[in-house]
């Protein structure tokens, strides 16, 4: 068994500039934030995010300069915080290009990855101007049944997620929602795992994403904060709250990402 | 006094709950804290065998604390089962999700909605969050439940700027009435005690017709009220109003 | 929560002739044997059987006369024992069809099914005759792609699978291999599964198959018997090999059928 | 003396560990013997770091026992983790899977096999158990080896009845000879200690060139007989024999 322990600069160095990175977790729990604050300190650009749900993770990566474009179903802080203002205003400013999609065919987009087929027909869509704005493509049913929307195949370049446990091979336990994850994991060429801690041994049916899928392991205790990370924290409301606040302007958002995750202090 | 102190949460929570049916599987996403009190509510009141799934991916989950966030891990607590949000667009999409719980930033006159821009899709004035599952859901779902805490010629309107998605709307749930769809178009199924129908017309951007006749809803029940004091104590329901 | 529990005589009743029935488990390896032993007792005619990998539970079918059809990737009893005998006689005499499959395109199928759409695009299959001996169609990429093998949905009117353990509810906990029995139970219009035991509760993590997609839970111990079930009993190989020798004749397999399942003593 | 008495299993085992490589994935399915107990002897010998993949879904399983089934549970014994058939399926279609083993009732001089019928797909005089994995795997895995443990005109043909699957045979290891596809023909690449070149020739329905010039197989060593006993005690290595 191999041990794929690295550090998280490491593994995030190994990220290039314009790749095409998906991000488990959903809105506030399971992000993997510490890998994400490494990529905003390593300053990368031009990145593709993908994701279904996002919020702090996507909002922080449009505010320092690092995303491109956004394909995902939803971004938002949910009820209690609200919209993500730097994600709004990189999108309404044309910085960042808004893919949206419904949340379904991220998955399905991700599944064609996973299956090695160019694409994946999804159920739905009728009646949405997303396929026409988006340029999903209908597909004939070859069986003589009606067209069917035709999701094109997401293969993330990385996939990051964050889990409460591996071993130094990175069999990936996941305690609680597994969201996204494993698919991200199985769709994409990289796979980098931040885990809470890393234990001799997981029992194999309590395994979510097995070892030789993963390129890189990370002990990152805390590394969903300030989101949730189920059985380990909830997610800090307060600190949500301050970048929410910060982020309503460019230079707000500008000096928290200064203070907080570029000043040498900041460094963990 | 502002529509929560009024109640409206609790009328809202209500009219939702008696909608859903004994043994009915019913999904809520992200952003939903109505839908998931209105949905305990139901199971504890008439829907024992209601099948409670949510984006968190508990099913039946019979959470200890009402989470603000709907993706909460508190949505797991008591789960007989867990799914994927994979496993729960799939049912929906082979036809086997009874109700959908969506909303919308824009909702017209026949139940379509939008949450992805206000202004020109690729370049919006407002880039909104998006419609998570909505495109799926609303056509694949038997029934989507609309509901929104806010009714005003902003939320329902005339004509969407985008049309995130459309489908299977039975019911719109706002903090003066229920519509109900019929014949394609949303109509007042009911007015909640203490609006009049002057305000639901000045407050709806399509064309409504709402009188005397129209009946009231019901208001929550004493029993309702017990209840919902029991699986909400510290006012979930309330927190998509302002100052909720 | 619904109480879905019945007798084995009531599930299988509930099918009727001609139904698509999927049967889990593969191989010789948690195959729902009581549950096929019932359908035989009952006599049930013109079923068309899905399986990827079948054995005991596809012969027996085939001997008694209640298959029609058979789609499936594999049927034979491994290095043990070798081919299926009566499968072998009813295909070769044209009583009943061999819809060979690979085992992917009875998953891709099902995953059609579950999904909702009318077909599933399926890697490989180049260089195959089967697309061409089974009808199977091409379907262009609309973004350009070459063309990929579509498998039209397969959505068995009844899924059958043999468990550990469930509760009340039908919540099904599989202990080992899962083989494609979760895909199964979701992809049916109608679900029975038999279980060893019934218990008052399960773990969520460990419920492979949710109840609420259950219609009927069998109390059934030894329901996998003559084949194994992991963690309970191995498969019995003097009882698979008796069945084997018996059923290189009609006749063989005939007198099998009546003395150990349809003779009055022999009815559990 | 049987092929079984003669030590065939052993030194096809060997033949087939030798030819995996540290760090590779790789997958067997039903009713594989030879491959389950050659990839246990590379993983000893020397791939500690290959993952070792089978039906039974056990990821790097670690048996105390060898079954005769390659479904049993006796491969999740000791497993890291556990995955389904659909994700070994996909694992391949996505072009992630190092190696496959796979076997043909026929196999043909450019490595296609049939495991489908003999005589008419439709009617067929011989209905076969089918190629199970095949028709996905042999064209998506990196590397196929075959194996079959008869080497006779009946298995290898000139011209299969029917093409269950093609795609990126490497290998293909008999009782007499271990074949490697060059250029698209199956040529013989080593011959087995105590096997001539025409029992061979003899032996193969399509033209092959073997001669006196043809390297040997290497027979196995003291080391890799002494780990097979181990891993292996029961022999379950031969049960595809005649009398195994």
């Amino acid at each position: 068994m191999s041990d794929r322990r690295t550090t998280l600069r490491a593994a995030i160095a190994a990220i290039p500039d314009g790749a095409t990175v998906a991000l488990g977790g959903n809105t506030l729990h399971r992000v993997p934030c510490a890998a994400v604050h490494e990529i905003v300190r390593q300053g990368k650009r031009g990145l593709q995010l993908v994701k279904t749900a996002g919020a702090y993770d996507v909002d922080l990566l449009c505010a320092a300069g690092c995303a491109e474009a956004v394909a995902a179903g939803f971004i938002g802080f949910e009820t209690p915080f609200g919209m993500a203002p730097a994600y709004r205003r990189a999108v309404e400013s044309g910085a960042v290009e808004a893919r949206e999609h419904v949340c379904a065919s991220v998955i399905a987009g991700l599944r064609a990855a996973i299956q090695g087929v160019p694409f994946m027909p999804l159920a739905g869509m009728t009646g949405s101007d997303l396929p026409a704005a988006r340029g999903f493509r209908f597909v004939a049913d070859p069986y003589g049944g009606p067209a069917v929307v035709a999701i094109p195949a997401i293969t993330p370049d990385v996939a990051i997620v964050h889990v409460q446990e591996t071993d130094a091979a990175g069999n990936a336990r996941i305690v609680g929602s597994r969201f996204e994850d494993v698919l991200m994991a199985q769709a994409a060429r990289r796979v980098i795992v931040t885990t809470e801690r890393i234990v001799p041994r997981i029992d194999a049916d309590l395994v979510a994403i097995p070892g030789f899928l993963i390129d890189a392991v990370v002990e990152a205790p805390g590394g969903a904060a300030p989101c949730s990370c189920a059985g380990e924290y909830d997610y800090d409301a307060d600190a949500l709250g301050d970048w929410i606040a910060a982020a309503k302007t460019a230079d707000g958002a500008r000096q928290w990402i200064d203070a907080r995750l570029l000043a040498p202090a900041a460094t963990r | 006094m502002s529509a929560a102190e009024r109640g409206a949460p609790e009328q809202m929570a209500v009219a939702i709950a008696r909608a859903l049916r004994d043994g009915e599987t019913v999904f809520h996403g992200v952003a939903s804290p109505l839908p998931m009190v209105a949905t305990l509510l139901a199971k504890r009141a008439h829907a024992p065998n209601l099948v409670y799934l949510s984006i968190a991916g508990g099913v039946d989950a019979e959470p200890e604390r009402l989470p603000r966030s709907t993706v909460d891990p508190a949505l797991l607590h008591g789960a007989r089962a867990m799914v994927t949000l994979a496993d729960l667009f799939d049912l929906s999409a082979r036809g086997r999700l009874d109700v959908a719980f969506l909303s919308g930033v824009q909702i017209d006159g026949t139940g379509r909605i939008n949450m992805s821009a206000i202004g020109p899709f690729a370049r919006p004035k407002v880039r909104l969050p998006g419609g998570a599952g909505s495109a799926l859901l609303m056509p694949t779902a038997r029934r989507t439940m609309l509901w929104r805490t806010r009714h005003d010629r902003r939320v329902f309107v005339e004509t969407l700027d985008f049309v995130t998605a459309a489908g299977n709307v039975d019911r719109v749930v706002t903090p003066l009435c229920v519509f109900r769809r019929e014949a394609g178009r949303l109509a007042v199924d009911s007015i909640h005690p203490g609006v009049t129908p002057e305000q639901i017309v000045a407050a709806t951007g399509f064309p409504v017709e709402v009188g005397p006749e129209t009946p009231l809803t019901e208001p929550p029940t004493a029993d309702e009220l017990a209840l919902l004091r029991a699986i909400d104590p510290e006012r979930v329901v309330a927190s998509e109003f302002a100052g909720g």
